[in-house]
């Protein structure tokens, strides 16, 4: 099919109309197509999907390689350029940097590891077609969002992405609660994005295109001129990607979105949905710059919820949870990232972190998967001393607790110290925003530090007895789901300090591991996981990499240092504190009703109720007001009705009658003649 | 055209009278007799006109004599009509209600 | 003085005014003949109608005079829409004489019925063309007399009060006609119709307000005859009562003629100005709504029929609000259609009620589901309401209605516009309301008899002329030329 | 070609007067040749319609001198995509009334009225003259009117009678007014000819005045808010196939008559009045939005989203920028497609469960047929606006349109609209969910979801019809292009005429 003339072996260009950024998107919607045609059974579902999401991967790979050499085309066209009049010109075209190639390989990357291992995790799921389709359409979302160079491509990954989480949250529809998290997570997500769409016709139709390089060009110029416009445009960005990035105050349906099966958290969290307001804020970066409100506000917003997220996680009970409000924090880190950098800077610093968290958020959400099948439960009773007996599994959760609490050299000290520097940089040099983001920053350091540990002690905790009970307690996995964690904080059994019951004498036979010793996933599966662990570890050498445009050579080596002095006292607090607790919990000295609240994300969810419940008041009045409406119409014919029984009484049948209303019409219209004449 | 002025108010004495009558009479014979009275007027009035201009046609007086005919040939039908009404109804009432078939 | 005489030109007149004369002779000669009169008088009818025909060519000069005297005044002309309304006024005629046909009468009362409705129709035909006050009032009342011994003629308790509504209401509404016709000759003091008189009279203040109050008068008096409210008291009354083919005379032949003389007058006071005619849209506007909100509960076929024709009565004079030769032919169009959809719904009636007895035709609720029992007549009958409603597949009603709103429309008279799209509204409430019954359950009579032949034929040709004029709706509306 | 012109609305019109009239009683004729008649008019109408629309012949010639009446059928940008729509559900509504025909009449009676709705939409869009547009326009009623009227819910005869009486009435009144806008305008212009009447020379007072009488008239067939109210009665009461008639032919009827008639030839009438529409149609997007977020009756609230959408269409009608007519464009077929499908789809549930209320709880649809969820999951999605789904594009770039309006309309109070409107789209994501969270993910308590059966899920000419409309949402969605493309030449020489 190609000529050599078309395909040059150098720099791997290819002069043809379908690109790898093309195939990156096309590869991974092939996968619900193919599926949803072609095929009823799960085993071939799970051919097609890991073959095509692979090719997908190897296309972002080489067009990772094209991007290196040169060879790559900078903004290839996609479905065309719509034709909308003078007033704006639509090309819907792709862009092809360096930055979207590297996100783009990590999605690719991240969800290939998913694919594999959905398999292993919803084995004998009826609706494993339907999950896989969802995760391809969702890696084509996002990969889309990446690639694109146009803002309503943007949009378009956007809401589809939206769509997707739901499809995969409420994946287990039979639960209430997964229905409600997946109804949550898409209405807020959309509640937000409703400013989106304001915000993109304003940067479109006052750049006279929607082609994100004319936004750019247009605005760095208008910026002086239209700066009100232009900070209005922003801050609209900046709650979409509030709602979708899960920040405050649309943080709390990421929680909920635990609902949904472990393998979707892991893409949501790593790669694709929450990542997303990163990218789109990356591609217009040069504009935040440009409108200081703007900043103000990123930061805000990002600090708050980092901080606010990083107590909430070291309070949760659930450790999936845990994880889901520590990526709540750390893409509060990556937004941080984009808030501080300077002008003529580009947003190297939030995708740097965005890239290194994609990997070990992965890998923590995956293996917590794997391990709550294990234990069949992601409580901290059921997870306490999970790791005892996968010493596997225990080299991969401690790389990726290393990495997210940023231990150097691992991937997340790189990125994270970064960002830090760079706060530090411009707070010195006076510049409000980064002076907020650095408080914040060293809040986060510590708190990361501390939820990272105290997850670390509990699941390496050593007592066999207590998650007997709690088995007992609670029979499978669906069951854990729907108990609420609150319940279970504050009715468990008791038990004293060696985990004997208080309250019952019977021998404790310790639980036989051999039925869970051969619950591991399989191969493929392992494979994603090891090679998400390795990148955990030495993704930190991409900032080498002229890929990367980042100021690694001047580390400030005092903040380093202060940092890991802090981090170390941090942990070994919370060391002690779970000291002679029951499942080595450091969380447990808190008072109960804290953790309690805790659980409950601090009970935003009920301000999210009432506010629903209002708009289905108004709505019911306004349902009620129409009735009126249409009962007025409807009564419309017995109120000629009425008329016509006065005109009939009228109508007496005497000849007389109809003299008088010949003369009285002769008088009238005399009367008319005259006035009228 | 003063001396005109007297004809014109009998004229429209006439015409109101006739109307009265036939508002006020619930018997058809009178009712009759009031729409011609107001034919009576009609024809008064043309006469009256006839005689103040000049017409090649006499076409006053010959529209009077037109409004006198035609009153006869409509009395012959009501007439007739009036006797149909007797012989059915027993009676010539004008405000008795008709009946619906 | 001597007068020119164009027979040819007379003969649509001449044609019933002198077989009218003509029955009487024959019966005299050879009495209790029975239903030959009713042919006979068809016959003629159709004879005039022919003899009407080539002035509906557009090659026909326009307006065609006749009886003229030195110099130039002509006391007889008709232009193309005096043709059409002429050629409508015979042809229903001859209808109406041939649905008589089969109904079985007392001998004797045959010829006299036959007799006066030629004697009405010649009058109808007469009045489009007089134009001069003694034949126009002549003609009217030539038209009107008749039909209230028509009505009264079938001697039931019904029939003679509704003659009585309407003998009653028409006398008075002629003496008011006679004296907006005097006030008329005051004002430009000649007996003729003619536009300069009326200019020259509405340059003077004093004989312009006589004028005016002579048109008033006049308008007045002719809307009895239209049946506008409020002087349509008697419409129901007669209708209910009389035969049904003498209602279809009610409703067609006397429409006829009252529209001619409406729009005689018409012609001369164009110079007036609307001030006059205002009157006429407020006329309209009441008939159009009342007529139909009593439609809408009207149980009863005949009195159905009745509301409706006052209420399309309304739709006819609608276009005359405004002043302009488009407004007489919009008019003219209008009753055409109109006549002719009123008419095949009375035939229709006609032959249910003489198949099925007359009891089985007057209730609105024995039509139920006529469709399945006799669809030819349902059919038709559907089509002549769709035509009314003027809605589709009728095409000609839509048409129509086009035509009567378009000069309303044209000079802006909102008010009148919309009073007139609401009462389309309801028109098509109220005709739907008998389709529903058309298409709805059925129910069988006791004695259902094959329908006579005549009526067949007249029922086919009904349909037919609904659906060619459908397609092809210039065919009928040509006749009031363009 | 010229017979194309002719075949394309005769060939159903002809078909179904001869199925209505030729149909007697029971016997006279059977169901099966009822279907084969009207598929084969259909199918050659549809044939015609595509060599109409490649073709573009013109056919110009006189009718009814007396009225100015021409027979002058022709098509353009704006009405191909119209055209071909109609006739292609016209061919997927007659498959679809052979798997459901409801009971209270013949077949042929049934079939003969949706051919002839169908043949009026046909003609409404096929022809040039404002009379005869008002005739094509009426054409649909009567049949319409038996659709609802017999064809309808069995299980309220009252409420059919009223919604079917509404309907007509409402929908006379309309084209009533229409009728009188047309007529003054015809007359000022001197021609009745659809590209003429821009040659009008009104002032500006005087086209206000007719926009406003052409506005509400053709709002009541849009439906426009607040003339909406006969909508959802004609739908929850109407047949399925008369439903989706109703939605994807009946309604966008009146959005190409605002843009025939009062969008091109009244431009100065549509600057003044663009600010109140616009009002009413964000208004009707706000409104049928919150409704459907209460509402019961399943085809009720896909009724309400019709007029949600519909709101968009004429907002971005009124936005008067090329930007917002080609949205609505877009939007007016893609809301034809959707709210056929999703009536198709919600009809076939209707017609399994019984009745169509929300509250009671029923087996979760994804279990219990597949192929219906699919298409459910589908239609909903489009509705709310989902990107790669038909909905998208045009409500996003109705709201572009309105963002930055033409001519000196007020762009504040635009700006506000259009911010009402993207509000509109998340009620629209929150009815949709709310239906797919009852219908689709099922009742309320949990277990295992029961097995499925395969008798309750979508066969034969109901899964064609489905996936065939399912097929069309995804390809409009993702292929936008090939209908703006189609539209965009007309519409360029419909705003050079308007900025004259």
């Amino acid at each position: 099919m190609l000529t050599d003339g078309r395909f040059d072996t150098s720099t791997l260009a290819l002069d043809f109309p379908l690109q790898p950024s093309h195939l990156a998107v096309v590869l991974q919607v092939a996968i619900p197509v193919l599926i949803l045609l072609v095929t009823r059974r799960s085993s071939h579902a799970f051919a097609i999907a890991g073959l095509f999401s692979f090719l997908g991967l190897a296309a972002a790979v080489a067009l990772l390689v094209q991007q290196t050499r040169g060879g790559a085309v900078i903004s290839p066209d996609s479905i065309g350029e719509l034709p909308l009049g003078p007033g704006i010109d639509v090309p819907l075209h792709l862009q092809v940097d360096r930055l979207s190639v590297l996100v783009a390989v990590a999605v690719g990357l991240v969800s290939w590891a998913v694919q594999l291992f959905t398999r292993w995790y919803l084995y004998s799921d009826p609706r494993y077609r339907q999950f896989a389709s969802a995760v391809g359409l969702f890696t084509a979302a996002m990969e889309l969002v990446v690639l694109s160079g146009d803002v309503l491509l943007i949009l378009v990954g956007w809401e589809l992405m939206g769509w997707c989480s739901y499809l995969l949250i409420g994946h287990e529809s039979e639960r209430p609660k997964a229905r409600r998290a997946a109804y949550k997570a898409f209405i807020v997500t959309r509640i937000a994005d409703a400013p989106l769409v304001i915000g993109l016709a304003i940067l479109s139709l006052g750049a006279h295109s929607t082609g994100i390089d004319a936004i750019l060009r247009h605005w760095s110029a208008a910026a002086d001129a239209h700066g009100t416009a232009l900070t209005a445009a922003l801050l609209c960005l900046i709650c979409a990607v509030a709602g979708k990035s899960a920040q405050v105050p649309f943080q709390d349906w990421l929680p909920d979105a635990m609902e949904g099966p472990t393998p979707a958290s892991a893409l949501i969290h790593a790669a694709t949905m929450v990542a997303a307001g990163t990218v789109v804020l990356g591609k217009l970066v040069t504009l935040l710059e440009l409108s200081d409100t703007a900043r103000v506000v990123l930061a805000l917003v990002a600090s708050i919820s980092m901080v606010g997220a990083g107590v909430l996680a070291f309070l949760q009970h659930d450790l999936k949870r845990l994880l889901a409000w520590s990526t709540v924090s750390q893409v509060g880190l990556m937004l941080l990232g984009l808030a501080v950098v300077s002008a003529d800077q580009t947003a190297d610093l939030g995708i740097a972190h965005l890239l290194s968290h994609a990997m070990f958020k992965a890998l923590l959400f995956l293996m917590i998967g794997w391990l709550s099948v294990v234990v069949s439960g992601t409580t901290v009773e059921r997870l306490s001393g999970a790791l005892s007996k996968h010493p596997e599994a225990r080299r991969m959760v401690g790389i990726g607790l290393l990495a997210l609490a940023g231990v150097p050299p691992l991937v997340g000290f790189v990125s994270k110290d970064l960002i830090v520097d760079e706060a530090a940089r411009r707070g010195i040099d006076g510049d409000f925003t980064a002076r907020i983001a650095f408080a914040a920053l060293i809040c986060v350091v510590l708190l990361t530090a501390a939820y990272t540990m105290r997850m670390w002690l509990i699941l390496i905790h050593r007592t066999g007895s207590q998650r007997v009970q709690v088995r007992e307690w609670v029979e499978d996995s669906y069951d854990v789901q729907d108990v609420g964690i609150v319940e279970m904080l504050t009715d468990l059994p008791q038990v004293d300090i060696h985990g004997r019951p208080t309250d019952r004498t019977a021998p404790i036979e310790l639980p036989d591991d051999l039925e869970l010793a051969d619950q591991q996933p399989g191969g493929g599966a392992r494979f994603g996981l090891q090679l998400l662990a390795l990148l955990s570890v030495v993704g930190g050498l991409l900032v080498l990499s002229p890929m990367l445009d980042v100021d690694w050579k001047h580390p400030n080596v005092w903040l380093i240092g202060a940092s890991l002095l802090l981090m170390g006292a941090v942990g070994l607090l919370v060391r002690l504190m779970s000291v002679g607790t029951v499942y080595g919990d450091a969380a447990a000295r808190v008072p109960l009703f804290v953790r309690a609240s805790a659980s409950r994300g601090f009970a935003v969810d009920s301000l999210y109720v009432a506010f629903g419940r209002s708009i289905v008041a108004l709505a019911q009045a306004v349902s009620r007001l129409d009735d009126v409406l249409d009962r007025g119409v409807q009564r419309l014919p017995a109120l000629s009705a009425t008329v016509v029984r006065r005109a009939d009484r009228l109508h007496t049948h005497r000849p007389t009658s109809g003299l008088v209303a010949v003369s009285v019409g002769l008088v009238a219209v005399g009367l008319m003649g005259v006035i009228l004449w | 055209m003063i001396h005109s002025a007297l004809p014109m108010i009998v004229v429209g004495l006439l015409f109101g009278i006739g109307l009265y009558g036939v508002l006020a009479r619930r018997n058809a014979v009178l009712v009759l007799i009031g729409v011609e009275l107001m034919l009576a007027a009609a024809g008064l009035l043309f006469v009256t006109v006839g005689s103040l201009t000049s017409d090649a046609m006499r076409a006053g007086q010959v529209m009077t004599i037109f409004v006198i005919t035609i009153a006869a040939a409509e009395i012959a039908v009501a007439l007739g009509v009036i006797l149909a009404v007797f012989r059915a109804r027993g009676n010539i009432d004008m405000a008795q209600a008709g009946e619906r078939e | 003085m001597k007068l020119t005489y164009d027979w040819l030109l007379l003969a649509p007149v001449l044609f019933p005014a002198i077989g009218s004369v003509l029955l009487l002779v024959i019966d005299a000669v050879a009495p209790r003949l029975g239903r030959v009169h009713w042919a006979i008088a068809a016959v003629l009818l159709l004879a005039g109608a022919a003899a009407a025909v080539p002035g509906t060519l557009p090659s026909a000069d326009n307006p065609r005079r006749t009886l003229c005297l030195p110099p130039n005044t002509c006391l007889y002309a008709v232009d193309h829409v005096g043709v059409g309304l002429q050629l409508t006024a015979l042809v229903s005629g001859a209808v109406v004489a041939l649905l008589a046909l089969p109904i079985r009468v007392p001998a004797e009362r045959a010829a006299v019925q036959a007799t006066l409705v030629l004697a009405a129709t010649a009058g109808a035909t007469g009045v489009v063309a007089a134009r001069d006050l003694g034949s126009w009032l002549v003609m009217l009342e030539l038209a009107t007399l008749p039909a209230i011994a028509l009505v009264a003629l079938r001697a039931r308790r019904a029939a003679v009060d509704g003659a009585l509504a309407l003998l009653t209401t028409s006398l008075v509404s002629f003496a008011i006609t006679a004296m907006g016709a005097a006030l008329w000759f005051a004002a430009t003091g000649s007996a003729l119709f003619s536009g300069d008189a009326v200019l020259h009279a509405s340059n003077d203040p004093d004989s312009r307000r006589i004028l005016v109050l002579a048109v008033v008068f006049i308008v007045a008096g002719l809307a009895f005859k239209i049946s506008l409210v409020p002087f349509h008291a008697w419409t129901p009354e007669a209708f209910g009562g009389a035969s049904v083919p003498i209602g279809a005379f009610l409703a067609v032949t006397s429409k006829v003629a009252a529209l001619a003389a409406l729009l005689v007058i018409f012609r001369g006071v164009t110079v007036l100005g609307t001030s006059a005619l205002a009157a006429i849209g407020v006329l309209s506007a009441l008939s159009m709504t009342l007529g139909n909100l009593m439609a809408l509960r009207e149980k009863k076929t005949l009195r159905f029929l009745a509301w409706s024709t006052v209420s399309q009565a309304g739709w006819v004079v609608l276009p005359l609000a405004t002043v302009s030769s488009r407004a007489v032919r919009s008019a003219a169009a209008y009753l055409i259609v109109y006549a002719v959809a009123t008419l095949v719904a009375f035939i229709v009636v006609t032959a249910l009620a003489h198949a099925d007895g007359r009891e089985h035709a007057t209730r609105l609720s024995s039509y139920g589901g006529l469709l399945q029992r006799r669809p030819l007549l349902a059919v038709t009958l559907a089509l002549a309401l769709l035509t009314l409603m003027g809605l589709p597949p009728a095409v000609i009603g839509l048409v129509a209605k086009v035509a009567a709103i378009g000069p309303v429309a044209g000079s802006r008279l909102w008010v009148l516009a919309i009073i007139a799209a609401i009462n389309a509204m309801l028109g098509v409430a109220v005709y739907l309301r008998w389709l529903r019954i058309l298409f709805g359950a059925r129910k069988d009579p006791d004695n259902p008899e094959a329908l006579h032949p005549v009526h067949q034929t007249l029922v086919i040709v009904g349909a037919l002329a609904l659906v060619v004029t459908s397609i092809a709706p210039h065919s009928l509306l040509q006749l009031v030329g363009r | 070609m010229v017979a194309a012109l002719f075949a394309a609305p005769l060939a159903p019109v002809v078909a179904g007067l001869a199925l209505v009239v030729g149909d007697r009683s029971i016997r006279s004729v059977s169901r099966h040749t009822a279907y084969i008649v009207s598929l084969v008019a259909m199918l050659a109408s549809l044939l015609a319609s595509i060599v109409v629309a490649y073709d573009r012949p013109v056919l110009d010639r006189q009718w009814v001198p007396e009225v100015g009446m021409r027979l002058h059928l022709a098509v353009d940008g704006i009405s191909v995509p119209l055209l071909l729509m109609t006739a292609a559900v016209g061919v997927l509504v007659v498959l679809h009334a052979r798997h459901e025909q409801p009971a209270g009449g013949t077949p042929a009676t049934f079939f003969g009225c949706l051919l002839l709705v169908i043949g009026g939409g046909i003609a409404t869009f096929l022809v040039q003259d404002a009379i005869s547009f008002f005739l094509a326009f009426e054409v649909v009623l009567v049949p319409m009117w038996v659709l609802i009227n017999r064809f309808g819910d069995r299980r309220d005869p009252r409420e059919r009678a009223r919604a079917a009486g509404t309907f007509v009435l409402y929908t006379v009144l309309g084209s009533t007014l229409m009728l009188v806008g047309i007529l003054t305008m015809s007359f000022a212009a001197g021609t009745t000819d659809l590209a003429g009447l821009a040659a009008n020379p009104m002032s500006p007072g005087k086209q206000t005045a007719v926009a406003a009488l052409l506005l509400i008239g053709l709002g009541i067939k849009v439906p426009m808010w607040p003339l909406h109210s006969w909508l959802p009665r004609a739908h929850t009461v109407a047949p399925t196939a008369g439903s989706i008639l109703l939605a994807a032919v009946l309604l966008k009827m009146g959005t190409y008559g605002v843009v025939r008639l009062v969008v091109a030839p009244l431009p100065d009438g549509v600057e003044r009045l663009a600010p109140y529409v616009g009002t009413c149609a964000v208004i009707g997007i706000i409104w049928g939005g919150l409704v459907c977020l209460v509402e019961r009756s399943l085809k009720r609230l896909v009724a309400w989203s019709s007029v949600a959408h519909m709101g968009f269409v004429l907002l971005g009608l009124m936005s008067g920028t090329t930007i917002g007519l080609q949205a609505a464009l877009f939007a007016n077929i893609a809301h034809g497609v959707i709210s056929a499908l999703l009536f198709a789809v919600v009809g076939g549930l209707k017609h399994r469960w019984g009745d169509d209320d929300l509250d009671t709880a029923r087996r979760s649809l994804r279990d219990v047929s597949p192929r219906l969820s699919l298409a459910l999951v589908i239609g909903f999605a489009a509705s709310m606006g989902l990107p790669g789904l038909a909905g998208f594009w045009g409500e996003v770039l109705a709201i572009f349109g309105a963002w930055t309006p033409g001519g000196d309309r007020p762009t504040g109070w635009f700006r506000v609209l259009a911010m009402f409107a993207s509000l509109g789209a998340v009620l629209a994501a929150g009815y949709a969910l709310r239906v797919l969270r009852i219908v689709w993910h099922g009742p309320a308590e949990g277990g295992l979801p029961p097995e499925p059966e395969p008798a309750g899920d979508a066969r034969g000419n109901e899964w064609l019809v489905t996936s065939v409309l399912s097929a069309a949402t995804i390809v409009l969605g993702v292929i936008p292009l090939i209908l703006l493309q189609t539209t965009s030449g007309a519409v360029d020489q419909l705003m050079a005429v308007i900025g004259r």
